[in-house]
């Protein structure tokens, strides 16, 4: 054994898993995120069991103020529904529009980015004009016509946020995969004869999912945003108890029971919040760039 | 209290009119604002029907011509005089033709006549009866300037949204989007009026919005149930403000249930009784409507006077009765929990009626019916009823034009063309009520003729082909800045000459 | 005479925006045409009703009775000699209903843009001058509060503090009606009623920048030219103003010109709460009465303006950046 | 010698600093006890592999730790006879820059892309120099003519881009001088340029060092660099200093294990003997291969120039033979290797592997043929998919080339024997791996297809000396035992020399001159090479005799 060799291996690192959750949890706003993030998670998994059934049923006199009757702990609404009811629910279906819309705009985002950026040239020409015709056009605008054509079903409203939010994805896609084609390894997998698919769906995309993991935590927070907005103008699906459409029936009551809007509205507040923070949190661990 | 003259009322709209023209567009938003710039020929008061631009009126034997006597010494707003030329030219040209519900109100007329210039005769092809005539003409008998129409392209004219009329206030201007302001007419053919300067209509989309505004003080009166049924209840006990139903008799709407006949479930005839019954009208009327409102009796409302009846087949609130009438016709539970689904299509407009909606599944729930709602944009949700026919129940409000004949019988009589809306879409077809409604319809003694309408009303609440579940007049909330207000069966779409503002 | 750079650079953008916004038109009058019901039965709606000869008549009137296609080729055509057509909701040329709502928009959109760059910006860079200090968590907490607020709540329950209880500012509008201000006293009675809408607008848009610049400032000051301008002595507030925030602001000004369409958006449901006469709340309306031209017009000024802003970032960006030149 | 050093009062007096590093860094101090001396006049060269904490020492000295992560937890530093550690911020403030000065690494991000140069000189002047505007011009522009820039005019108006790499260190030397500063620290400075200019640099800060006076802390980790400009050499290693002397002592004598095992690794410049090759066949050929880059530019910046890459080149490889190419940043060299791969589509010309023309191949029989040919990179970092395991790495050629995988899996745990490295490596990640042993693994993912020819583009720049040699001394072995044939792109005349039989130098996509190692080493004819050969730093220095074994 000489001085210098660099034969030896160094000692085994700890997992990717405990690298990750000891660099996420350096960030203490990100730890709360996790927390808010697993309370709506708890709430979306245990509505049913925790509280009174189906949250559009009439569970007691309408517009009973939270706290006054035990039977209904956060108040009824005017039809004499269950707040904290439609609160656990309503988490069910904003994270189900929340994931559910991420995922389609995320999977648009990635199949048209990963193309542009991969090949260039004309594909990518083709593909960005189409992005950008996407981005033009308003996006809440666009969310409005797709809802006033398939009708506001909670299908339907989560498929359409999905198609309005995958533009800024696909570009973030088409810059990591314009960076990371370049890369050695790339040349180094197609070196080896290693296929065009194979190339952008095993080898550059799982190097290009962190920023666009990070940012789905941003687009699930803008979901969550969007289909409240749409249920405030009065096109949410009413067949589900969702926090939009709880807000959007409250308001009209905002002056003498402010409980029906402004409970839902800071359910909605701090399930937004806690998907930044859980971003902001994500993009440390994912993407350490500068030291603390 | 003395008369102030002057000053700015100002009124809140709840939604745009893109046009003003009420020869053209029978809507009370029109009127709301068109009223008080165009005059209709008649108006009604709670005295009856009172002369505006007509002074009498008058049926030949057969019913075949109208006279109407002309009032004299009216001009326009540009200065012209009114005359029958007007009359003839509007009849012919705008409510035949152009103007909705009027075409089928004046299928039949064939000309109108000028003898002289103050005297106008309708011909008709068709007995009309001279009651249907008159509680037509408030709504459906504005006569517009010929000289400013003849030999232009009707529908495009610029005065359809610069209206020139011969009312106490003239048209000024219309910011779209914001407001359309009046002013003082001081040629008014009523001497003396009208008290106030000006008029403003503000466009506030949102109810919200609206209820701050107007206890900003920003606003004097919201019509229509412009505010939420909240902040109607709420404002009602702010002393600031008069708040009721006063000046809408002739404007009264049916919160409805609606039934696609074509689904074998609904056209039994048990099951939608079953349904009525697991309806809670007064819950109903208590949280939505916050007390403002009756239970329905069917296509005539109790505002339609002597045409009304309660004396007909009601349906008490009682689930376990609806639930075993249910069984009895067929519909037992199944394993999911439920007896059947239904699709359910709410009218996209109102607070109210959406909360209908939602009451109306949630009330179906407890008598183990699933409701899945579909929600839709006006267009969207016309069509779903009215043309695809696709859905199983709907609802929606209806309004009554103070006579049966131009307004509820559409949803009773069948043949109408797919596509039309707020007729009978809903594949409920009865050859006895047709004629029912025909032979009222062209009837012209009043008394047979009430009592043939009462016949329909017991006969539609005994085959529900509709629930007329409530009756509500519309709801005004006026600042008590306002006098003279609310003074009319038909109030805000009228002429307001003698409104006046206390400051 | 040769052109100058800057023409050529924008005739080129011109060219290239062309087929995008082709594309744009063609879409969304296809997509529209998807949707369930027409002008007609909207105006009907509207009307409270009419008879079938007359639905049927306006059908004719309006041209919907031909195939769509025939339809898309009468509207591109004339779109080509900027003719936007007949809005048949408003009974007015859609240019006119355009150009009565567009400076509303623009003047919302542009006052409540720049203040949200320039606070957000600034709040950015303090921010990350301050990083994880008291004073960066509270200015990022609120930035991210006022992101996660939905702006419907966020105007609400301003309306009802500064309006109803305050008495301060005016519930909505862009101006008093029958006030007749001319002069300043416009322009202030104009301010005033934009106060609470630019406020939810800036406010949500204003965490963007903010987190934005954060994060640039940050990253920017690891590189190593501010390592070498330590290195020369300089202070941290010269670093700040000299070296860092010039190349930070570039990433910011990218997002300034993507997020424009997204304001216009955005707006659509504070201008339905403030009553403001803009395209926003035009856009819906034209959406829900199936108003096709209008809405085509209002789409079709959007990408203009949309074109027109990307041009003018980029020509900012050019002058902020100067490895970029325009030729 | 050691006597007059220290009686002299030093510039910079460094005792015992120990450097601080954050919880959970591989050791606990970054510096241990490090001491040095910097005289007037004089050049000390910090010399270390990787990591050895050389920056970190740079940058107590400046004061510009990234506190509080990493700080001077011990020690002293005096600087003209002033404890730096003792002074406030403000009082940093105004020695940096001015008595102390820096220059870095990177000539490309060390200078702000927004400002011209003109300005960031200024900024230096205005910032400790009490002067009117006109006057700090006039300075600047002395200075820049003073660093031999030659339009100083122009480039005092110009951005950071628009002027070359050579230019822009240049530029940070003119600031760095430009208040004639007791000390000077230099940090890497001419790792990032070309030889010819490297060369250049050095020089000039030898002469301008010479007539101000000043004391220079040089950072390298090139003992070419030392043996070119050092007077006194400190030695570092993980943090503590394992020889400190003069230049010419601890180059040529080196007493301590670890700098003769550095300087071991230094390839000396005798080319090898060379092989009687001339009848083996050819295997790789290259003819008239033509690239250009023709510009598509951006949206901003419109049309670019077109740059021809690479003109008219042929070559011809022989079994077993190892084709050396050399050149300056931006002949074509890297071009050449992607070429011949396929990696970049030439626009004319052919490659023949082993008769078989790879440029007329449809992609599928392309996909076929890559066996034959493969690959090392440079950056052995970012040629490792970091998601991946390195025993799929390495069995992932063969896998798509149709072997079982199980068995190719098998196969490459005995390839990682091969390349030298514990089977144990099979189940990590790249990133668990040092350079040289990423680079091993790269070598061994070329070999698991059993190529005939390896094409290796800088495969050894990227890492420390010492560990260079060994990553060469495998490569050379592996290439005798399978008679494998090598294309060996290298900017770095030193390792040509040492592995190459044959040599072909290129400038501006051209091939300047081509010949067996020893001929072109020897005695170079073109004029471009002949200036190549002699920018060599420490040319005139031979490693003294290798008396350890290196490996
Ligand atoms: N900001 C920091 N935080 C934590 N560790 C650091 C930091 N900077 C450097 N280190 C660690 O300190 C050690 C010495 O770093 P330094 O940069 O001085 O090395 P070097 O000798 O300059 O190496 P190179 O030749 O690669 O530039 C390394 O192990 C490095 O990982
Ligand atoms: N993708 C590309 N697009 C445009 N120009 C390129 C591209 N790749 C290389 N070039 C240009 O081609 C020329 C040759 O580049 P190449 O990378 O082959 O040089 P090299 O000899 O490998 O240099 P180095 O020693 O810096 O690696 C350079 O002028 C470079 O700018
Ligand atoms: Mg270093
Ligand atoms: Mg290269």
């Amino acid at each position: 054994m000489s001085i210098i060799d660099d034969t030896r291996l160094r000692p085994a690192e700890p997992s990717r898993a405990v690298v990750f959750w000891n660099r996420y949890r350096r960030n203490r706003a990100a730890l709360l995120g996790l927390v808010l993030f697993a309370v709506v998670v708890l709430m979306a998994l245990t509505a049913g069991l925790v509280d009174p059934g189906d949250p559009l049923r009439r569970a007691g006199a309408p517009l009973t103020a939270p706290f006054v009757d035990m039977a209904t702990p956060l108040g009824t609404d005017q039809l004499g529904r269950d707040i904290l009811s439609g609160l656990f629910y309503g988490a069910r279906i904003s994270l189900l529009v929340g994931v559910v819309a991420t995922l389609v705009a995320i999977a648009i985002g990635v199949v048209i980015g990963a193309l542009a950026g991969y090949f260039g040239g004309w594909v990518d020409d083709v593909l960005m004009r189409i992005t950008e015709a996407f981005q033009t056009i308003p996006n809440f605008v666009l969310l409005l016509t797709l809802v006033a054509i398939l009708g506001s079903k909670i299908e339907w409203i989560t498929l359409a946020i999905g198609i309005v939010s995958w533009t800024a994805p696909a570009r973030m896609v088409r810059a990591e995969f314009m960076s990371l084609r370049n890369r050695e390894f790339v040349d180094a997998a197609r070196n080896l004869g290693v296929s065009n698919t194979s190339l952008i769906f095993r080898e550059i995309l799982p190097n290009a999912l962190p920023p666009i993991i990070v940012y789905a935590s941003v687009i699930m927070a803008l979901s969550i945003l969007l289909e409240s907005a749409l249920a405030f103008l009065g096109l949410g699906d009413p067949n589900y108890a969702s926090w939009g459409n709880m807000i959007g029936q409250g308001r009209a009551v905002l002056r003498t029971a402010w409980y029906c809007a402004a409970i839902p509205g800071i359910a909605i507040v701090l399930t937004v919040l806690s998907f930044s923070l859980l971003g902001e949190g994500l993009n440390d661990a994912l993407n350490p760039r500068q030291k603390q | 209290q003395d008369v102030k003259t002057g000053g700015t009322a100002i009124v809140h709209m709840i939604s745009e009119q893109r046009t003003l023209n009420p020869a053209l567009r029978a809507s009370t938003g029109v009127y709301n604002i068109s009223g008080k710039i165009v005059e209709p020929l008649i108006d009604k008061s709670y005295d009856g029907y009172e002369p505006v631009l007509a002074t009498e009126w008058s049926s030949s034997e057969d019913g075949l011509a109208i006279t109407v006597k002309l009032r004299e010494g009216v001009r326009w707003h540009d200065g012209e005089d009114f005359t029958c030329d007007d009359v003839s030219f509007t009849a012919m040209e705008m409510w035949k033709p152009l103007l909705n519900y009027s075409s089928a109100l004046q299928a039949n007329l064939e000309s109108v006549d000028c003898p002289d210039p103050h005297t106008a005769v309708f011909n008709y092809s068709k007995p009309m009866p001279i009651d249907l005539f008159v509680a037509a003409m408030p709504d459906l008998g504005h006569p517009m300037p010929k000289h400013l129409y003849e030999g232009t392209d009707i529908l495009k004219s610029e005065y359809n949204t610069a209206p020139v009329g011969t009312g106490p206030f003239k048209f000024v201007e219309y910011e779209r989007g914001q407001y359309v302001m009046a002013v003082k007419n001081e040629d008014y053919w009523r001497e003396g009026y009208p008290y106030l300067d000006r008029i403003v209509w503000r466009f506030i989309k949102d109810k919200s919005a609206a209820a701050a505004a107007l206890e900003a003080g920003e606003v004097h009166e919201s019509g229509f149930i412009g505010v939420s049924m909240a902040d109607v209840e709420r404002l009602s006990n702010d002393d600031r403000f008069d708040v009721g139903t006063t000046g809408y008799e002739n404007n009264v709407a049916h919160s409805t249930v609606e039934f696609n006949h074509r689904n074998p479930i609904m056209a039994d005839l048990k099951v939608r009784q079953a349904m009525y019954h697991g309806l809670d009208i007064d819950y109903a009327i208590d949280t939505i409507m916050r007390g403002f409102a009756k239970p329905g009796r069917g296509p005539v409302p109790s505002a339609g006077g002597e045409n009304y009846t309660d004396d007909v087949k009601t349906y008490d609130y009682d689930p376990e009765l609806a639930k075993s009438m249910l069984d009895e016709a067929g519909y037992p539970v199944k394993d999911d929990g439920f007896r059947f689904k239904l699709r359910h299509r709410p009218a996209p407009w109102g607070e109210y009626t959406q909360l209908w909606a939602e009451y109306f599944a949630q009330a179906m729930k407890e008598i183990d019916i699933d409701v899945e709602i579909l929600t839709n944009d006006a267009p969207g949700f016309l069509n779903g009823v009215y043309r695809d026919h696709d859905f199983d129940t709907a609802n929606g409000w209806h309004q009554f034009r103070s006579d049966p004949a131009v307004s509820t019988m559409v949803w009773l009589r069948s043949g109408q063309p797919n596509g039309t809306p707020w007729t009978n879409q809903f594949g409920w077809k009865s050859e006895e009520m047709d004629q029912m409604i025909d032979d009222a319809a062209s009837e012209l003694d009043p008394e047979t003729r009430a009592e043939m309408y009462h016949q329909i009303q017991r006969k539609a609440m005994e085959e529900l082909p509709v629930i007329f579940a409530i009756e509500h007049p519309f709801i005004s909330v006026t600042s008590k800045k306002l006098m003279n207000h609310h003074n009319t069966p038909r109030w805000n779409s009228s002429s307001w000459y003698d409104l006046w503002l206390d400051q | 005479m040769p052109i100058p750079p800057l023409l050529t650079y924008a005739l080129r953008r011109l060219v290239q925006a062309v087929p995008v916004i082709v594309l744009i038109m063609v879409g969304t009058f296809l997509l529209l045409k998807l949707a369930p019901g027409d002008t007609v039965d909207a105006l009907v709606g509207d009307m409270g009703g009419a008879d079938a000869q007359f639905i049927e008549r306006l059908r004719i009137e309006y041209g919907l009775d031909q195939p769509v296609w025939v339809q898309l080729w009468r509207y591109m055509s004339k779109l080509a000699t900027f003719d936007f057509g007949w809005s048949f909701v408003y009974e007015q040329p859609v240019a006119t209903v355009l150009m009565d709502r567009l400076g509303t928009t623009l003047l919302l959109m542009a006052t409540s843009l720049s203040i949200a760059f320039t606070v957000g910006v600034a709040l950015g860079a303090i921010a990350a001058r301050r990083a994880y200090s008291l004073t960066d968590n509270v200015i990022s907490t609120l930035g991210l509060v006022f992101y996660a607020t939905p702006s419907f709540f966020l105007s609400l329950m301003m309306m009802l503090l500064f309006s109803v209880k305050l008495g301060w500012l005016p519930v909505g509008g862009i101006k008093t009606i029958a006030g007749f201000y001319t002069g300043w006293d416009h322009v202030w009675d104009v301010a005033l009623h934009l106060i609470m809408p630019t406020a939810a607008l800036s406010l949500i848009y204003l965490s963007f920048y903010l987190r934005l610049m954060r994060s640039s400032v940050l990253q920017v000051a690891d590189l190593d030219f501010v390592r070498t301008a330590r290195a020369k002595g300089a202070g941290e507030t010269r670093l700040m103003f000299h070296h860092i925030m010039r190349n930070a602001l570039l990433p910011v000004v990218t997002l300034f010109g993507l997020q424009f369409s997204t304001v216009l958006g955005g707006s659509v449901v504070v201008e339905t709460i403030f009553t403001l006469p803009g395209l926003g709340q035009l856009a819906y309306q034209s959406v829900i009465q199936r108003d096709m031209n209008t809405l085509m017009g209002i789409i079709f000024l959007c990408s203009i303006i949309v074109v027109v802003v990307n041009f003018l970032t980029d020509l900012l960006y050019a002058r902020l950046d100067s490895r970029i030149e325009l030729s | 010698m050691s006597q007059d050093r220290q009686d002299t009062a030093p510039i910079l007096e460094i005792r015992d600093l120990k450097i601080a590093l954050p919880e959970g860094s591989d050791r606990p101090f970054a510096l241990d006890g490090l001491s040095l001396r910097v005289n007037p006049g004089e050049i000390v060269c910090m010399v270390g592999e990787s990591g050895s904490g050389k920056s970190l020492s740079a940058g107590a000295v400046m004061r510009l730790l990234p506190e509080p992560h990493v700080y001077v937890a011990d020690g002293s530093i005096h600087f003209e006879g002033d404890d730096l550690l003792a002074k406030s911020e403000a009082e940093m403030r105004g020695i940096r820059g001015n008595r102390i000065s820096m220059i870095f690494q990177e000539p490309m991000t060390a200078l702000n892309p927004q400002k011209t140069v003109g300005w960031q000189i200024d900024e230096v002047l205005k910032l400790h120099m009490p002067a009117k505007r006109a006057e700090r011009r006039k300075h600047a522009l002395d200075m820049l003519a003073r660093v031999q820039i030659p339009d100083p005019e122009s480039a005092y108006n110009a951005y950071p881009h628009q002027i070359s790499g050579g230019q822009r260190q240049r530029v940070m030397i003119a600031m760095a001088l430009a208040l004639s500063p007791r000390l000077m620290i230099a940090d890497e400075p001419t790792t990032a340029l070309d030889v010819t200019t490297q060369l250049q640099i050095l020089k000039l800060i030898r002469e301008l060092q010479r007539e101000d006076g000043a004391g220079i802390l040089f950072i390298t980790h090139d003992f070419g660099v030392v043996a070119e400009i050092a007077d006194h050499v400190v030695v570092l290693r993980h943090g503590e200093v394992v020889e400190q002397g003069p230049a010419a002592q601890v180059l040529n004598d080196p007493r301590h294990p670890y700098t003769q095992a550095l300087i071991a690794s230094v390839p000396d410049l005798a080319p090898p003997a060379p092989k009687p090759l001339s009848d083996s066949p050819v295997v790789l050929k290259g003819t008239g291969l033509k690239k250009t880059f023709a510009a598509r530019g951006g949206l901003l910046t419109g049309k670019r120039k077109a740059v021809t890459a690479v003109k008219d080149l042929s070559f011809a490889l022989r079994r077993g033979e190892t084709l050396g190419v050399v050149g300056e940043s931006g002949s074509g060299k890297t071009t050449v290797s992607r070429l011949v791969t396929r990696l970049l589509e030439a626009d004319s010309g052919a490659v023949e592997l082993d008769g078989a023309d790879l440029l007329a191949c449809t992609p599928a029989q392309m996909r076929a043929m890559r066996k034959n040919i493969q690959m090392v990179f440079q950056d052995p970092m970012a040629s490792l998919n970091p998601r991946k395991r390195v025993v799929d790495l390495i069995a992932q050629g063969p896998i798509v080339h149709g072997a079982n995988p199980a068995e190719a899996r098998e196969n490459a745990r005995e390839l990682l024997e091969l390349v030298e490295l514990s089977p144990a490596a099979a189940n990590r990640f790249p990133h668990e791996f040092s350079g040289g042993q990423r680079q091993r693994i790269g070598i061994a993912r070329a070999l698991a297809l059993e190529p005939k020819v390896i094409v290796a583009d800088e495969p050894v720049s990227a890492l420390d000396v010492s560990v260079q040699a060994q990553v060469l001394k495998l490569l050379a072995d592996l290439r005798d035992r399978m008679n494998l044939s090598l294309l060996f792109v290298t900017h770095d005349l030193r390792v040509a020399a040492q592995l190459c039989d044959s040599v072909i130098v290129m400038q501006k996509g051209e091939i300047v001159e081509s010949g067996t190692a020893a001929e072109v080493f020897t005695n170079p004819q073109h004029p471009y090479t002949q200036t190549l050969m002699s920018s060599i730093p420490g040319r005139d220095w031979t490693p003294p005799v290798r008396n350890t074994d290196a490996a």
